[in-house]
């Protein structure tokens, strides 16, 4: 198991967001998390990525038990995640996000930012090269240069996958990727999911889309009110009565 | 030949006319707005004011004046910015200013390296002790006006004092010296209170002092506002220790704003303030008199003292130019040390080699506010 | 209760008061603009110049007031109108610059316009100390205290019992959702400037018969009551009261027991370990950030 | 750009002299390039890494009288003074950047601007040791009998330290130390979903910004003489925000252009008189209304359309 969560649970004041959740992500694999509205999946993201801190449970990844970790901690373990409401670095070039998504294999001593030695412009040059190679990886090679602030929705979408990988991340957790794209686009997520995968790292994907959901995991959990709902291969779970009532069955109309 | 001998004759003429035209140029920097506005206000308005008159009647030494002021806004790097603008560009030939004491130390090595008479109008004794060769100044010291404080107070049978005074430049330095000086005058200073600029209530600080056992007399070292804050929280309190304000409200706007709370405070003060006042027989009267009723029908407002430091500053720098037939800048200084009994708004000056400023406690009047207005205590 | 700590307790209640009015005209506008107004104070110089001027030219004193309550408002709508509102999607920091572009070129009209000198109201209930407890105030002090806890029971009910208030409150939760719901958040946000305006007016009215008035004096007033509203939680309004009181307790308490010259400096270590510490303020307002 | 932006201002330190006629000129333009120091230092933190400071000025103050009272008082070699002054607030800055850094926006803001007066205050309290609101006379630098004193030399020396600055502040911008503030200040969820630690780096910014602060205020003391405690007070740390934001956030140049103008702007109005405070505050009020990106921002964006344009 890469990633364990035993009995996970997080309250905001008298809601309890996620009650006791138990999940078990295995290397190598797409593992989805569905759910209505409301049921509490990007509250489960945000407790597997440091966000929140759970109120009971805890989380270990691989060996390392890294519950009540500050986010930036769950990154360097090898955590990566993407964010529903972009979160892209507005500041800074379409290329800048990237490098900067790679701080984690390129951080330097103050006094060598500052003086800017040979090695340092080398790492620089390297860093560079690999963004580069990220972004031509997403598909958004040729706005490279550009400001992000200019490029459409469906393409900061995949530069926050771009940033992300640029991190190295054992595990992706990506939050609704596809939401808000049309089914061109969607298509090319789902390609770019798998292709993700291929590349031997493990993603948790929080998605509306069934289709999509269906096609690239190899195991789905499904919450409602905050409880695992069922759990299981994307087949026998769209099977589940229980699931199909709570949630299937409402989509379906 | 002729023609040309002629037209180069006139040239001359011309020439040398335009020599005697020079004007003679005062530069002037001054806390014209910030927290001491109310000096630098004072003291520009009365800089142009006599510029005018003084040029109306035909200038020095047949050259006008010229008045080339900054406002420094009690700022020491902006005065310092000024001072050598005004030396550097401006050319001007003897300075006047500094409203307060920080611009004028901040000054100070400028002008001793560029050898300009430098009169500067702010009070503490540090402007002239040690003696710096080309810095002058006209306000009494906050030393002298302490010691006559504390000279009236022990007159009065108060030994044991209490201060209280404000955060500014001024306050702060007069507080120094009257703790410096307190014990060699007989008094002893038992409260030290302070107080914030912009502050809106002292109560607080005067009960500590209205507690403190055995408090003959109160002195509160400040100026602007809170002074008058003072006034007010002290008589709110019913403390009944005569109570002393410093030169630096010395002007009635301060009775105006304490009001009824005003009445029986004590100063020590130029005689300007009491002007009209002074007995016939008074050699100061005449200066000061005319003085104001310059400066308060053109401005139609209250004179204060620091105009008159402004008026004094103007007046010795004239003075030394008529001595020193021009503006050679070595003979004007010397010319300003040895002013002798030269009749100002501050009172007598006699300058020498080993005092810059030429004042005496006699020039220090202790004045009291009797209804509404300023009474000399006999 | 000793006569002493009456007395200092006197003090810091009518500096609170003072505090009070000026951190809730920071909270007025913050609530419907999030914008920090660093000209709050010049309201509060505006306030006090005018209505000296007006008494001077001859107005009756409740006359005086009124008209400059209606000068430094229409002072406010001013401001909203001309600087905050053409500069709506700037950065925090570029709307701090404006208004303290603005509370400069406020301080230098109202130099030109009267005059640099200090200038002071009667009181408007005469001078003589009142007894309490062995400590005196002066019948001002009640004014003030009186003036602001109407004032906040006026505002309680504008907020609370009126759509105009009931459309500001909803605007400082969601601008979106205001805006769905026919709310105008342009005449909100006139509203609010214009209301903290004749707040901060009515302070420096108010005050000027006890700490007089010039056209300097909003800086400090300003940053006090900048000082208040944080102390209390930006955007509160019984937090901005609770933070003025507060503030001023901390100064007569800190000027009488401690060290009069550092009682400043008492009151900032409290309000940084408040900041610190506290990471609610003193009414728990101060919202967490959500993902 | 930097590249080009460095080589530019080089040019510029280089031939200013050829118009500066006398030593008021030279005064003003050492004042600016003391200010662009601190700016430049500032904008690290502020318009990099995203978080406002009210309170620099009380660093400027601290450098200014560590430096002066160690030599003064002390009789320190005036470089170890400024050294030791600059390092000191340095460690300062960490050791309260710790604590006051976990707070944002408008709080931040209240807590900076409390240090700020903190200083302020005791600066002009201790006069026994600072010489109160009066200020204190500082002794000029050098070593041994050598001082460095003249316009036209510390005109040199100030443009040597400005360039410096810059280049230094360039370089750590353009690093991951740099795109670590920046992802900061674009989104600081992201940032850590990056692992970038937000109190590390904003403590690095906040120390740097403070350090330069200290060395311009260390400068500033030894270079005129005297300091007062003006310019630790809240007007002059507001002054110091107003040239970054003015010049332009997270522009190097802008925050030099901004000390620029803002640093003669006061000394070109002084014609206007009793008007000067309201031109300055229009001014001030207008370009931030119409370019509230700030000056240099504004105008590469005008500047790269233009260019686009004839196409």
């Amino acid at each position: 198991m890469l990633l364990r969560a035993e009995n996970l649970s997080k309250r905001f004041g008298g809601v309890a967001a996620v009650q006791a959740v138990e999940l078990a992500v295995e290397s190598g694999t797409v593992h989805s998390i569905i759910g209505p509205n409301g049921a509490g999946k990007t509250t489960l993201l945000n407790l597997l990525c440091g966000i929140y801190e759970p109120d009971a449970g805890k989380i270990v990844f691989g060996e390392e038990d890294v519950t009540g970790y500050p986010p930036h901690e769950f990154a360097s373990a090898g955590i990566g995640r993407t964010f529903q409401n972009l979160q892209i670095f507005f500041n800074m070039s379409v290329l800048e996000n990237v490098m900067a998504g790679g701080w984690l294999h390129e951080a330097c001593g103050l006094a060598a930012a500052l003086l800017r030695p040979p090695g340092l412009a080398r790492a620089e040059r390297r860093a560079r090269t690999e963004a580069g190679e990220l972004l031509t990886f997403v598909g958004l090679e040729r706005w490279a240069g550009s400001p992000s602030d200019g490029l459409p929705y469906g393409a900061l979408k995949r530069l926050e996958i771009a940033r992300a990988l640029a991190a190295r991340p054992k595990l992706l957790l990506l939050d609704e990727p596809a939401a808000g794209l049309n089914p061109t686009e969607t298509r090319e997520i789902d390609q770019l999911i798998r292709r993700i995968a291929e590349r031997g790292i493990t993603v948790v994907l929080v998605e509306h889309n069934m289709k999509l959901v269906m096609e690239v995991s190899q195991r789905v959990l499904v919450l409602d009110h905050g409880r695992k709902l069922a759990e299981g291969e994307p087949a026998a779970v769209s099977q589940d009565p229980q699931v199909i009532e709570a949630y299937l069955g409402v989509e379906a109309c | 030949m002729f023609f040309r001998t002629l037209l180069a004759m006139g040239t001359l003429a011309l020439a040398s006319l335009v020599q005697a035209q020079e004007p003679i140029r005062i530069g002037a920097f001054l806390s014209v707005t910030g927290p001491a506005a109310f000096l630098g206000d004072p003291e520009q308005k009365t800089l142009e004011l006599y510029v005018e008159k003084i040029n109306a009647a035909g200038g020095v030494l047949g050259r006008k004046l010229q008045l080339y002021s900054y406002d420094s806004a009690g700022d020491a790097e902006k005065a310092r910015a000024y001072v050598k603008r005004l030396i550097e560009q401006d050319k001007v030939d003897v300075l006047v200013g500094g409203s307060t004491t920080g611009e004028t130390m901040a000054a100070v090595p400028l002008v001793e390296a560029a050898q300009v008479p430098f009169i500067s109008l702010a009070g503490a004794v540090v402007i002239i002790e040690p003696v710096k060769k080309w810095v002058f100044k006209t306000p009494h010291t906050d030393r002298m006006a302490c010691e006559k404080i504390f000279d009236d107070m022990r007159a009065r049978g108060a030994t044991k004092v209490a201060l209280i005074s404000g955060a500014g430049g001024f306050d702060r330095s007069m507080r120094a010296e009257c703790l410096k000086v307190a014990s060699a005058h007989g008094v002893q200073i038992v409260a030290d209170e302070s107080y914030g600029a912009g502050d809106t209530d002292m109560t607080a600080q005067l009960t500590k002092i209205k507690n403190t056992p055995g408090v003959q007399a109160v002195l509160n070292c400040g100026f602007g506002q809170g002074p008058a804050i003072v006034t007010k929280n002290y008589r709110q309190l019913g403390i009944q220790a005569p109570f002393y304000q410093s030169h630096g409200v010395a002007s009635k706007q301060y009775v105006k704003l304490s009001g009824d709370a005003a009445e029986g405070v004590r100063l020590p003060a130029a005689a300007l303030l009491i002007a009209e006042t002074l007995p016939a027989s008074d050699k100061q009267k005449k200066v000061v008199v005319d003085y104001k009723r310059e400066y308060e029908s053109r401005f139609k407002s209250e004179v204060s003292t620091f105009g008159g430091h402004a008026y004094d500053g103007l007046m010795l720098a004239v003075d030394a130019i008529k001595r020193a037939g021009g503006t050679d800048r070595a003979k004007m200084r010397d010319a300003l040390e040895s002013t002798k009994g030269y009749m100002g708004t501050a009172g007598v000056v006699n300058m020498s080699a080993k005092d810059h400023m030429g004042l005496d406690l006699s020039a220090f009047r202790m004045l009291e506010v009797k209804k509404g207005d300023w009474a000399l205590v006999q | 209760m000793s006569a002493e700590l009456v007395q200092f307790l006197l003090a810091g209640i009518t500096l609170g008061a003072i505090y009070a009015l000026v951190a809730l005209g920071f909270a007025i506008i913050y609530n419907a603009s999030h914008v920090i107004n660093f000209a709050q104070g010049e309201f509060v110089m505006i306030g006090g110049m005018a209505a000296t001027a007006f008494v001077d030219s001859g107005l009756p004193l409740p006359l005086a007031a009124a008209a400059a309550v209606a000068a430094a408002t229409l002072v406010g709508l001013a401001l909203e109108k001309l600087a905050v509102e053409p500069a709506r999607n700037a950065s925090v920091v570029t709307l701090i610059i404006i208004t303290i572009g603005a509370s400069i070129l406020l301080r230098g009209l109202a130099s030109l316009v009267w005059d640099k000198k200090i200038h002071s109201l009667p009181a408007f209930t005469g001078d003589k100390p009142i007894a309490i407890g062995g400590a005196t105030l002066l019948p001002q002090t009640l004014w003030v205290l009186g003036a602001t806890v109407v004032a906040v029971a006026a505002l309680w009910w504008f907020f609370n019992r009126t759509l105009t208030g009931k459309a500001i409150l909803a605007v400082s939760h969601n601008h979106l959702a205001a805006r769905l719901m026919g709310i105008s958040v342009r005449r909100v946000l006139m509203v609010s400037f214009g209301l903290s305006a004749a707040l901060g007016a009515l302070a420096g009215i108010l005050i000027a018969p006890i700490s007089f008035t010039s056209w300097d004096i909003g800086v400090m007033l300003g940053l006090k009551g900048f000082a208040a509203a944080i102390l209390g939680g930006l955007g509160s309004g019984p937090g901005a009261i609770a933070g003025g009181l507060a503030l001023g307790l901390i100064e007569a308490l800190g000027a009488g027991y401690l060290s009069s010259a550092y009682k400043d400096v008492f009151a900032f270590v409290i309000i940084l370990g408040a900041l610190v510490f506290l990471p609610n303020g003193l009414a728990g307002r101060r919202a967490a950030e959500r993902v | 750009m930097s590249r080009k932006g460095f080589a530019v201002l080089a040019l510029v330190v280089a031939l200013l002299p050829l118009a500066l006629t006398n030593n008021y000129t030279y005064e003003v333009a050492i004042v600016v390039g003391l200010n662009a120091i601190v700016c430049v230092g500032l904008n690290l933190l502020i318009g990099y890494a995203g978080q406002i400071s009210l309170g620099h000025a009380g660093f400027f103050g601290l450098g200014a009288y560590g430096s002066a009272i160690l030599a003064a008082r002390y009789g320190w070699p005036p470089f170890a003074a400024l050294a030791s002054a600059v390092a000191g607030v340095s460690f300062i800055a960490w050791v309260i950047g710790k604590p006051v850094l976990r707070l944002k926006g408008h709080y931040l803001a209240m807590a900076t601007l409390g240090l700020g007066i903190i200083v302020a205050v005791v600066l002009a309290t201790e006069d026994q040791i600072t010489g109160g609101p009066d200020g204190m006379a500082v002794p000029p630098l050098g070593v041994a009998s050598f001082v460095l004193q003249g316009e036209k030399l510390w005109y040199w020396i100030v443009g040597a330290v400005l360039l410096a600055t810059v280049w230094l502040a360039l370089n750590i911008i353009d690093s991951p130390h740099g795109r670590a503030w920046r992802a900061l200040h674009g989104s600081e969820v992201a940032a850590g979903a990056i692992g970038i630690d937000p109190a590390r780096h904003k403590l690095t910014a906040f120390v740097l910004s403070a350090a330069s602060a200290a060395l311009a205020g260390a400068l500033t003391a030894h270079y005129s003489g005297f300091i007062t405690p003006a310019k630790a007070s809240f007007l002059h740390s507001i002054e110091l925000v107003t040239m970054v934001v003015f010049g332009g956030m997270a522009s190097t140049f802008g925050a030099v252009v901004g000390a620029a103008i803002l640093t003669t702007l006061p000394q070109l109005l002084t014609a206007l008189k009793e008007y000067e405070m309201v031109t300055l505050g229009a001014v001030m009020m207008l370009t931030m209304i119409f370019m509230p990106q700030g000056l240099v921002p504004t105008l590469e964006k005008a500047l790269a359309a233009a260019r686009r344009k004839p196409e």
